[in-house]
């Protein structure tokens, strides 16, 4: 679960870290009078729940209150990458002389967490370990021990950094480990960690991505998640609400599978033969007639929807549920689109017997089902 | 011999009193599984099944000292605990079927297991089953049969479409590993390929990757240098876009790194067969196993 | 450093454990209103940094707010193993079904914590180790991974303990481990931690010993330390400001010299020839002369002294520095005393001509400086 | 040979810019320690006294693979972290100095060094000196002289005063060991006996103790078992009161435990000789090594 720039700067408050003066405005009103109170220029930062948004305008300066005011009334209602601009963080300008990268992750491969550091702040660090190998440093922390001090000096050395600004950067990683552990987090990053022309060490950017799983530790983030104050689309929140995994796709062919793996490879079997899914729905392990009624309520309220692709290889799930849910939908449906039903495993003999009474038709294998929507959609039939 | 798990089994199963804990403790018996005890804090003296039910690990595998194995149906939120007592109890092998346990403990507990070498299936894992002799796991057992193929995979229900498939064809499986859906797993395709490269009793390893994390390149790495055995691979997720979680916690593309293309390119180059869908897997092992 | 009962109540609330109701008062008109509002029966408990508070008759039980208040009377002001009564705790009164004891703190010999329980609490836990050690289950914690789960159900299991009570008390003994780690105690306790008759776990009296190393990294004990909020006495307290170790004892010969284990061996040795100290004093390594003059003006101001046994052996501590410090101290003492000093070490020499200068005896081994002083104390000499 | 430290030893100074880690880095190598290298974070590229400074443990052994001991003079605050850079870069003997480390980190990092067979000396501790070869600590070197007598102490003045008082009876000392002054410490009696035990250079040990915990029993214990060399003991603390720290974090008698009184009781119950005056400490020697 991704913060706010301003709710992980808050985070990094907690711990000491220095962030620059400024605060979260809702309104071009309360943006002119924050840029008065700070004095000009000022940063206007949009907040929202994706990268990128400095190249997509989000991010502006102003040199007077009157131009701050005007930004903001370009910036509000703004939508970068699919997400409305309804908070801008206004901040100082800070005088800068130095920009460092600092950020901890998970790496996956040897199954801990990442410090790393770089002189070269202020850029994509994806860009720069590409093309600057030499200019990033990396130390694996035993998750059993956390960072510890002498490695954090290790680290900013293994950077390239001397001196005052070995000690100060050091302590400023341990700060961030202390985000990282403190807060569960998959990933905390300062991009830039500014170093300002009289010398302080600012986070002039912030981020935190929380560990969904960890929420139950997280109180108040667990509540943010539920009121979908989050980077979920409404129906993506919706699925989330009743169990299912839910994410919207650019397509026209709706999938509803069960177990992530079989839904990804359901997709791609609907790409192989030419179609476009218009999202993953994965209904979980062991769903109920109910749930599946939902799913297809859910994939259907999607406008672009033309088909629907319905793979269940039942296990614990058991494919009579699953009939009984399709066959309950039919009443119910906001629109009758084409499917392609395939339904296999335990109790599936009950599961066809259900289909066909209803007659409804399906089909054994996943490829065969895929080039049956595709056929269905693309012939332009409703 | 088959990998990680055989007729010597002997299984605890944490969190027995639960639903699940018990379904499948059923299941698990039915399929010829050796469940010896299980446990449930506060519902030490009971039974299920008639299977002693114990407060705390320790307990079960002092009047039980030849279980060798642990099966976890634990809520998330206490998974981690569950794991840590079965890795101090020193057993081999720790299956967590617990999905959403976090991150931070997962590295923990798989860091923990590296230490003192235990194998950790999961989290997040279907199991693990040597067909015929053991299943410690939730897999519908019907779709496997006894064979030579070692089966290797980051998801469930696919592993049970490419298992079908295989049994279908005449390739039994010696052991199918489900390595679990988060992104830090107690095992990876390379622990698992290790196990199999010296197993008697597997001739060909099936790979089923998905999208995220670089398991399945540091995987072919691998392969070139240590795997003789012929390889499969298929990896879901092609149609995924970037920075969304398909349902996996681990299924992720993040910025550029971890796409299906990536992977499939990186097996390719170390002569792995790679198949783009799963139905292909016996035409692909038949070809490999004749030559 | 010893935290007051309500103090260790309050860092038992943080981390989520249930105490009774209640609050500190100041005055007996306060315990009277405090007694109101919860409901009498209420328990009124002495707020002092010393044990055996119940024998000396700090604890009271009231029945009506007017008995409270009359108890508070004789309270206030009431001095306990020296410490004088300030505060009352005012509780409400708890149904007793059960009575556990809960404590972790540092094993010394394995050199970690160690966590132990027994369902014999509300009494002394030595006593009840010594008379039932079969009733204590104790769990060594591995500094490096922290106290689990699993590790305290195992312990509360060892004590006897099944079922719910088995999955409540386990969570209770992860909170105190967080109260211990948290406020890097030395010893924390609940005894006892009550269960009700309706079934509820309540922690009756409260115990946490805070290191006093760690103070650094716990800010407000620190200040409170300072400001002499501690079981520290007046002399004590000025000590520590200044950098030395002061303790205070029952005998009438000061005692000062470099280093905790020789000052202890001046102090036996005092007493092997028949006296007895009045004090312990270390004036610690590499002392200067004004260290040494600040240290006589402390040892004399305690009533009781009737001579002074100087102990220094040079190491890093200069002997010429320790007798520029006695000379200078000549002039401004409180009063005279009998002295004994033994100087030898690092500028002995030097340190000789000094005091020989100023006319001030002195001996080359402990042995005879203490039979002088225990001599000249004794004699009456002045 | 000596134990702990001999004319091998290596040392690295941790903390070598402040104040005192240059006043003894001087001190240690005027009695003919060879201090290689030291570390003050920030400070690297520096020198002091000729000898290189580095920002961090692991660049200065890279530089000296030779280094095998540390001693730390770092302030208490920073001097757990100090403690675990040395145990990091896998020093054998390493020498705290600093008083007032917190007990939680102390716990650790001796747990830590257990774990890795390093020692610990100290916390709270003058050090260790094995006169006329090497000295690493803080100690007046010129009250020590060679010989063969083990002495080990939880106090540091007062180990100046019995060693004087052995060296001017002809008593030389193979090794002596300051354990250090805290509740936890990276050495005990036992750890220490043991070493001696099996030292040729050793033929007695002298033991001082104080008041708090129960290290002195159970050096008894273990002698009584382990120990055929002559032990001579003394017990800092008969008239300390209960409840009161004595100076020394450790040096507390808490409820009934912890008295001199038991402690020397304890000692006598093993044999061991034990005096009531420091000055007691060269006739008690000259009894046992003439019998």
């Amino acid at each position: 679960m991704r913060q706010f720039e301003f709710e992980a700067k808050e985070a990094f408050q907690k711990v000491g870290l220095s962030i620059p003066r400024g605060r979260v405005a809702q309104s071009s009103d309360e943006v002119e009078q924050v840029a008065r109170e700070l004095g000009c220029p000022v940063i206007l930062k949009a907040q929202v729940l994706a990268g990128g948004r400095g190249k997509a305008g989000g991010i502006k300066r102003a040199e007077t209150p009157k131009q701050a005011r005007s930004l903001a009334d370009k910036l509000f209602g703004m939508e970068i990458h699919g997400h409305l601009v309804n908070r801008l963080l206004v901040e100082e300008c800070l005088d800068i002389s130095q920009e460092i990268y600092l950020g901890i992750t998970v790496d996956r491969t040897n199954r801990r967490p990442v410090a790393i550091c770089s002189g070269m702040g202020g850029v994509d660090i994806e860009k720069v370990a590409k093309e600057h190998p030499e200019k990033i440093a990396r130390l694996a922390v035993n998750p059993l021990m956390g960072l510890r001090e002498f490695e954090a000096r290790r680290l900013v050395k293994a950077a390239g950094f001397k001196g005052r600004t070995l000690l100060h950067l050091s302590r400023i990683v341990m700060q961030l480990w202390r985000v990282f552990s403190d807060n569960d987090a998959e990933l905390t990053e300062i991009n830039p960690l500014i170093v300002t022309t009289d010398g302080k060490y600012i986070a002039a950017d912030a981020r935190l991505n929380v560990d969904d799983s960890s929420l139950f530790r997280h109180k108040t983030l667990a509540e943010r998640l539920e009121k979908g104050v989050a980077e979920l689309t409404e129906l993506e929140l919706r699925a989330r609400e009743l169990g299912m995994t839910y994410v919207e796709l650019k397509g026209d062919i709706g999938i509803i599978g069960n177990g992530a793996g079989l839904v990804m490879a359901t997709m791609d079997a609907v790409h192989y033969y030419g179609g476009k899914p218009s999202n993953f729905l994965d209904v979980g392990g062991g769903a109920t007639a109910d749930r599946m009624t939902q799913a297809l309520d859910i994939v259907l309220s999607h406008p672009d929807v033309k088909g629907v692709f319905i793979n269940i290889l039942g296990g614990i799930t058991r494919c009579d549920e699953m009939a009984n849910g399709i066959v309950a939908s039919q009443k119910t449906l906001k629109r009758e689109v084409p499917m392609a039903i395939r339904l296999i495993g335990t109790r599936e003999k009950e599961g066809a017997e259900i289909l066909q009474k209803a007659n409804i038709p399906f089909l054994e294998t996943m490829d065969a089902a895929a080039q049956l929507i595709v056929e269905k959609t693309r012939g332009g039939e409703k | 011999m088959t990998v990680l798990i055989n007729d010597k089994t002997r299984v605890l199963v944490q969190g027995i009193t639960g639903r699940e804990g018990q379904f499948h403790t059923q299941a698990m018996r039915g399929y010829g599984t050796k469940v010896l005890a299980g446990t449930t804090p506060g519902k030490g003296g009971q039974e299920v099944e008639g299977i002693p039910v114990f407060d705390n690990v320790i307990e079960a595998t002092e009047e039980f000292p030849e279980i060798n194995a642990s099966i976890i149906f634990v809520p998330a939120r206490f998974a981690a605990d569950a794991v840590n007592e079965a890795l101090d109890a020193k057993l081999e092998v720790v299956v967590a079927i617990t999905e959403h346990i976090p991150l931070h403990d997962e590295m923990k507990f798989v860091a923990l297991a590296h230490q003192q070498g235990s194998y950790i299936i999961g989290p997040n894992t279907p199991g693990v089953i040597s067909p015929g002799m053991c299943k410690l796991g939730i897999m519908p057992a019907h779709v496997f049969k006894p064979g030579q193929i070692g089966l290797i995979s980051r998801s469930g229900t696919l592993t049970y479409e490419v298992a079908a498939s295989l049994s279908g064809a005449g390739f039994g499986q010696s052991t199918a590993i489900g390595l679990g859906g988060d992104p830090i797993t107690g095992m990876s395709f390379i622990d698992a390929l290790r196990l199999f490269e010296t197993d008697d009793n597997t001739s060909a390893v099936v790979m089923i990757g998905e999208i995220g994390g670089s398991a399945e390149e540091e995987a072919a790495e691998y392969i070139k240098e240590h795997i003789t055995k012929p390889v499969v691979a298929y990896v879901a997720g092609r149609t995924a876009p970037k920075g969304k979680r398909m349902g996996h916690a681990g299924a992720i593309v993040s910025g550029t790194s971890g796409t299906a293309d990536s992977k499939m390119a990186a097996l390719r180059d170390a002569s792995v067969t790679v198949i783009e869908r799963p139905i292909d897997v016996d035409e692909a092992l038949q070809t490999l196993l004749k030559s």
